[in-house]
């Protein structure tokens, strides 16, 4: 659609030009004017032509702008999904607040439902892109930033980081598992009962700049080549994303011991739309 | 006469003047430009001061660091320096004697210097209180934007100085005469980005 | 690196050597780094070794001193502002053949460490913008500007030197990197927090903010000069709608540098309180943010895209005229359309940051005002066409940068156009396709208009033409190799590869980073064409002199006088009566070059070291300034008050050329002149070319 | 000008006449900006310093009275006006006044936007 409104304007400069060279170039005797230098109608069509197309994209523009906005809910009849997704030097941490669970570079969502993500950075500026998926978003130090996304069929897609911030930059990338609600449901199940807990330890390891393969290295040396970058916390503090974003210590005291106590299904309230 | 005043707009010398006058239709103009640049960047510390309002940090405001008696005082000296320079254009502009024109060359420099010395006393009480650069962004944008304002008086100071020694030295020639002109019209301008600190920082901050 | 200060050296010591690091760490591929970053030191120091060594050879420094370094004429300062840039240029397109090829190979690693990639975008970046781009354009318009309006000079000859010396100063320091590194990662754009000492405390920050404050310096000074000038010094009859159009961009583009270039001077002086006083503008914590940093980096950044593409839209309009040997169509809608641009262009600079999460209506409104500054460029390209239309087009290197500049541009603006449409941008920013988009405009836009306008007036600097052959195979290298290596980057893009990454995983990417790979050697294949044809040209100058100072029968008053120009431009300044003034002359019969009644002594600026000793001053200040060397700092900045103050008080400022001195020099041209053969267009690229056209009409029909 | 190129004895004596009167004109100009300043700072000093009016108001008044004595600056002590054959600083003037409203209008627009969705603390 845009492409093809600003191809009325592009097209005939590709193919008037070679035309215009080849019959008017010297030696060839065409129709020679030296002092044209005006004329109404072209004048009126090299202006007005742009000029209405520009009004079309402007609209086109507008209408796609204002409804694919990111922090946009995305309608649907299920309820959304809530993550949070916090940038670190060199990793992605994803919290899942309503399922009490957290990962390194590991983004596993259901598909059909609508995912609504609190961005945030622990560190300098960053640019959160699931290519797959839309829309990338700025996160930014003491900043929440919102993106909403809806995955529509189930794979694996890469997720990256757009926004250089140092040596491990090209380094920063994550995997978006996009499965069925019952795997979701299993995943998270599977998280909270064997994970490790994201306590002070864990959470200075993050701020430090490194990789997420470093960063296992760090803290699960026993899991470090076997699966590299595949952390999962099944513990995490409550307020961890808003003490991030705050500056703030988080609550520890809210981890819970390693082994999870059995817990409803994780389908987000009403709260889940607003911030903390 | 109207016919040299098209050509001349502004403050001028007056026709009189004849080769400065001429000269100074340049300079003039370049200072105008050059002057209009450097609004644009006090604009954007404006603005930028404006957005940082929110951003104290918990570390004093403007409530708690601000004198509006200090910052009257300061305005006097600065709105009393441009009438004395205005004079000193027109003695300039009308041969009055030198003496008078060095006169009042020397109350503006005075005036100038009391200005600098009032403002670096305010910020002194203002550091001892613990509103200091590194203590907040607020504190941040409010130390960028009136201080910068200081450089430009103090570096007029320095200026009107040269010009004072070049008055000795050459006397009161071409060079001199549209240094005079430049110089009015920076002062005359830094009055006006007082306005704005004044009433931007200072009264708006404290109402 | 150390933070301890020294109080002589300050923060330098051993790790600022290229080399150390792997010294300390010799892994084979800190080892390669450390060869190719020690290659560079070395050839900065080899280079200016060399070029000591042969001004004393053949006993050039007074030389140097007195007729360059130390003169006001804007034809000299014109020309020494394109030798940085071509030097600068140079260093610039190697950094990028080296990117190209760690990407080329990048599949899971490549050769060059992420470090010595990301110094390697930012000094691309930031030289092309500032140290190439920005002289290139600011020597065309000193050179030619003043001579397209009738006058002899700028309205402040000293303070063209000066503008001079801070851009030199700032390349100086860019180029001293390189010994002692490191450079800046932080792209040329610079965004904190990541440029904020608690990320980056190194020297390499500092370095990109004093360049390019010195940088900034010299643009602000150099556009009010140019905008004076301009306003100020314009030939009798020279009224506005007589403008050469080439004119009228160097005036949009000075008001442009005159307000768009405090917006940057704010953010890097902001930034610079940050890391030196530990202010909290950009910081994290303290009530800092970085969106302000964006904000007013693109509230400069957006004007500075159309202050270097409007030179060049000048330039093209005086080629498409010249070489179609016809009157430039719709003189009056370009003449709107520039000033639209410029005005338009101070209102869009959101859109490089729609992705930071402001609401959707401001996106969409500084996304629509975006397509708004598509109309008079869009303009612009059918007025360059209907120009052609009817004409008869002579194809000189000029030409053909102009005429793959017209194909190429269109096919960015539409890029562009799908940038500006916010939703889509959210798929596409930061990536590969952002990179093509602007490189698309600024090379065959910027670049290939700088190279023509080299090409077509290096003849009116130098008395002789560049040599077509070679001329014509660097221009064909240039359009290709842009193609080769920048096409693939909007199919990357799309695939979203992110731009700065130094590496990457995904094998679909390497058949299109193999492709741009070897578009960057074409690209390096015609800088070296361009060297061969300015070492042709310089060895056969003989054959291609053109002392009757016209080789492409101009419209301008550029070609009116002889090549090289007296450095008084005009023995008589001439009344104007029409646009295209000089090719109005040469149609009226009445004689191209008459003889005037009587001559008048000149005066003309005495030369003057101001510029010399501010460039000075201001180098040692800001490499000071980066490696917290305050005893350097205190006394360059004591020396540029002293040198300020001083300059003063001098009343030696102008000196007088006498009528009689004028007469006999424009005499002596008037008879060489007469013995010119006229050549008509069918011969202007032969050796018969000796600057004098044959009748206008005539020549260009035949 | 050309009057002036011109002078006899006479012409002479009238220039000094007319000389000695614009400079009183002109001291009576450079009075009237002093004075009009003067009353322009006292206003909303005043006000801020003693009155007792509502913030909205006082703002306004500070806003009114603070563009007010621009224009007295621009006009007595800069001898910008209107008149006809004073338009290249007039219009230099207003073109900076034209960016500096994009430029200082849209920062604050831009930055209290992003405020207002990221980071609400920052709101005055």
């Amino acid at each position: 659609m845009i492409i093809g409104l600003t191809l009325i304007v592009v097209l005939p400069v590709l193919v008037l030009t070679p035309l215009i060279l080849a019959r008017y170039r010297y030696g060839r005797n065409s129709e020679y004017r030296p002092h044209w230098a005006f004329s109404k109608i072209a004048d009126t069509a090299i202006w007005g032509v742009p000029f209405l197309v520009v009004i079309a994209l402007a609209i086109v523009a507008w209408r796609g702008t204002v409804s694919l906005d990111p922090y946009k809910p995305i309608d649907s009849n299920k309820a959304p999904l809530r993550v949070q997704v916090v940038g670190f030097d060199w990793k992605w941490l994803f919290i899942y607040p309503d399922q009490g669970v957290a990962t390194v570079n590991d983004l596993v969502i259901p598909t059909h439902r609508p995912i609504s993500l609190q961005l945030t950075s622990a560190s300098v500026m960053q640019g959160f892109f699931v290519p797959a998926l839309g829309s990338q978003v700025d996160v930014m130090n003491r900043m929440v930033t919102r993106l909403h996304l809806e995955a529509d069929q189930e794979g694996e897609f890469p997720g990256k980081n757009m926004q250089y911030n140092g040596k491990g930059f090209h380094l920063q990338r994550f995997a978006t598992h996009a499965v069925d609600d019952e795997a979701f449901q299993r995943f998270a199940d599977r998280t909270r009962r064997s994970g490790n807990a994201l306590d002070a330890h864990v959470l200075d390891a993050l701020n430090e700049k490194s990789t997420a393969a470093q960063l296992t290295q760090e803290i699960e040396p026993q899991n470090a080549v076997s699966k590299p970058a595949a952390l999962r916390f099944g513990s995490v503090p409550h307020d961890l994303f808003q003490a991030i974003a705050d500056h703030e210590t988080p609550d520890w005291s809210s981890l819970t011991s390693k082994v999870p106590v059995s817990s409803g299904p994780a389908t987000p309230d009403d709260r889940g739309e607003k911030q903390p | 006469m109207n016919s040299t005043s098209t050509r001349h707009p502004g403050l001028n010398l007056g026709h009189a003047h004849g080769e400065a006058h001429e000269a100074s239709e340049e300079l003039v103009f370049g200072f105008w430009v050059f002057m209009m640049s450097d609004l644009i960047i006090f604009g954007l510390l404006f603005a930028t001061y404006i957005t940082m309002l929110g951003g104290t940090a918990g570390g004093p405001g403007p409530h708690e660091l601000f004198e509006l008696k200090s910052a009257f005082i300061e305005t006097m000296l600065l709105l009393i320096s441009s009438f004395t320079f205005g004079m000193a254009s027109l003695a300039l502009k009308y041969r009055s004697d030198r003496k008078v024109l060095v006169g009042w060359l020397v109350v503006t420099l005075l005036l100038g210097l009391g200005f600098i010395a009032h403002e670096l006393y305010d910020f002194h009480k203002m550091f001892s209180e613990g509103g200091v650069p590194s203590r907040s962004g607020f504190l941040s944008a409010f130390f960028a934007l009136v201080p910068l304002h200081g450089l430009h008086v103090t570096g007029a100071c320095i200026w009107l100085v040269a010009l004072l020694g070049q008055i000795a030295v050459h006397g009161l020639d071409t060079p001199t005469k549209t240094g005079l002109m430049r110089l009015a019209i920076l002062w005359h301008f830094l009055d006006v980005v007082w306005i704005g600190i004044f009433s931007i920082v200072y009264l708006g901050g404290i109402a | 690196m150390n933070h301890e200060s020294h109080w002589v050296l300050g923060r330098l010591d051993w790790s600022a050597l290229p080399f150390w690091d792997a010294l300390q760490h010799p892994t084979t591929m800190n080892i390669v780094n450390a060869i190719i970053a020690s290659g560079a030191g070395a050839m900065v120091i080899l280079g200016g070794l060399i070029a000591a060594a042969a001004l004393t050879w053949t006993k050039r420094w007074r030389w140097l001193w007195s007729e360059w370094l130390t003169s006001p004429d804007h034809k000299k300062i014109g020309i020494m502002f394109i030798v940085i840039a071509l030097v600068m240029l140079a260093r610039a397109v190697i950094e990028a053949v080296f990117m190209r090829l760690q990407q080329a190979v990048g599949l899971d690693g490549g050769f060059l460490t992420a470090e010595h990639f990301g110094q390697l975008f930012t000094t691309h970046g930031t030289i092309m913008v500032f140290f190439m781009a920005m002289p290139f354009l600011t020597g065309i318009i000193n050179y030619v500007m003043p001579l397209q309006i009738g006058t002899r000079d700028l309205s402040f000859p000293v303070m063209n030197t000066i503008s001079l010396g801070l851009t030199a100063a700032g390349a100086a320091l860019v180029m001293v990197s390189l010994v002692l590194a490191p450079f800046s990662t932080g792209g040329w754009s610079g965004y904190p927090s990541f440029t904020e000492s608690a990320a980056n405390p190194g020297a390499g920050v500092d370095y990109w903010i004093w360049a390019v404050t010195l940088s900034t310096l010299s643009s602000t000074l150099t556009g009010i000069n140019f905008a004076v000038t301009i306003y100020k010094k314009r030939a009798p009859g020279m009224t506005w709608f007589r403008l050469p159009l080439f004119t009228w961009t160097a005036l949009c583009t000075s008001i442009l540098m005159i307000f768009g270039m405090p917006p940057l001077t704010v953010a890097t002086a902001l930034l610079a309180l940050d890391r030196y006083l530990d202010f909290h503008f950009f910081t994290a914590d303290l009530g800092g943010n970085m969106m302000n940093y964006i904000n007013l980096f693109w509230a400069f950044g957006h004007p500075e895209v159309y202050i270097l593409i409007l030179p060049a839209f000048g330039i093209f309009s005086e080629i498409f005229s010249t070489f179609s040997g016809k009157t430039l169509y719709g003189y009056t809608a370009l003449v709107i359309a520039t000033l639209a641009i410029a005005v338009l262009s101070f209102t869009v600079w959101l859109h490089h940051f729609f992705t930071m999460g402001q609401s959707a209506h401001i996106n969409a409104i500084f996304g629509i005002a975006t397509m708004l500054i598509g109309v008079p460029t869009g303009v612009k390209i059918y007025d360059w066409m209907l120009t052609m239309f009817r004409g008869r087009i002579r194809f000189s290197v000029p030409m053909i940068y102009a005429i793959g500049f017209i194909m190429l541009f269109v096919l960015g603006g539409l890029t562009g156009v799908i940038l500006a449409v916010p939703s889509v941008d959210y798929q596409i920013h930061n990536s590969l396709f952002l990179v093509a988009h602007f490189h698309n405009m600024l090379i065959p836009g910027l670049l290939f208009g700088m190279l023509a306008g080299t090409n077509l007036w290096f003849p009116k600097a130098f008395g002789f033409r560049l040599e077509e052959r070679w001329g014509r195979r660097a221009a064909y290298c240039w359009i290709v190799g842009f193609m080769m290596a920048f096409f693939p980057l909007y199919a990357l893009g799309v695939l979203g590869m992110p731009r700065r990454s130094a590496a990457f995983f995904e094998p679909t990417y390497l058949p299109w980073t193999l492709i741009a790979g070897i578009g960057a050697i074409v690209i390096l294949v015609a800088m070296l064409f361009l060297l061969l044809q300015l070492w042709v040209s310089v060895r056969d100058r003989e054959l291609n002199r053109v002392p009757g100072g016209d080789p492409w029968d101009g419209r301008s008053l550029e070609w009116s006088v002889s090549s090289p120009p007296p450095e008084y431009n005009f023995p008589v300044i001439p009344e104007i009566h029409g646009r295209d003034a000089y090719m109005r002359q040469k149609e009226s019969g009445g004689g191209a070059h008459p003889r005037p009644d009587d001559y008048t002594d000149i005066t003309m600026p005495a030369n003057t070291a101001m510029g010399a000793i501010i460039g000075m001053t201001g180098f040692l200040m800001a490499f000071g300034l980066t490696w917290y060397e305050w005893w350097l700092v205190m006394a360059a900045g004591g020396a540029t008050l002293v040198a300020l103050v001083a300059r003063g008080f001098t009343r030696q400022r102008t000196r007088t050329i006498t009528a009689a001195e004028v007469h006999r020099q424009h005499d002596t041209w008037l008879r060489e002149l007469a013995s010119l053969r006229p050549v008509t267009r069918a011969e202007e690229q032969s050796s018969a070319n000796r600057g004098l056209p044959a009748s206008p009409v005539e020549g260009a029909v035949q | 000008m050309n009057q002036h190129t011109v002078s006899s004895r006479s012409t002479h004596r009238s220039d000094a006449d007319e000389t000695a009167h614009t400079k009183r004109a002109e001291q009576r100009t450079y009075l009237w900006g002093f004075g009009l300043a003067l009353i322009l700072t006292l206003i909303p000093f005043g006000l801020v310093a003693f009155g007792s009016l509502s913030a909205g108001t006082i703002y306004i008044v500070i806003g009114a009275c603070a563009i007010l004595q621009v224009v007295v600056h621009f006009r007595f002590f800069l001898h910008i006006t209107l008149a006809r054959n004073k338009r290249e600083d007039l219009q230099l003037i207003l073109f900076t006044v034209l960016i500096l409203t994009i430029m200082v209008g849209g920062t604050l627009w831009i930055l209290f936007n992003l405020y207002y969705r990221m980071m609400p603390d920052m709101l005055p």
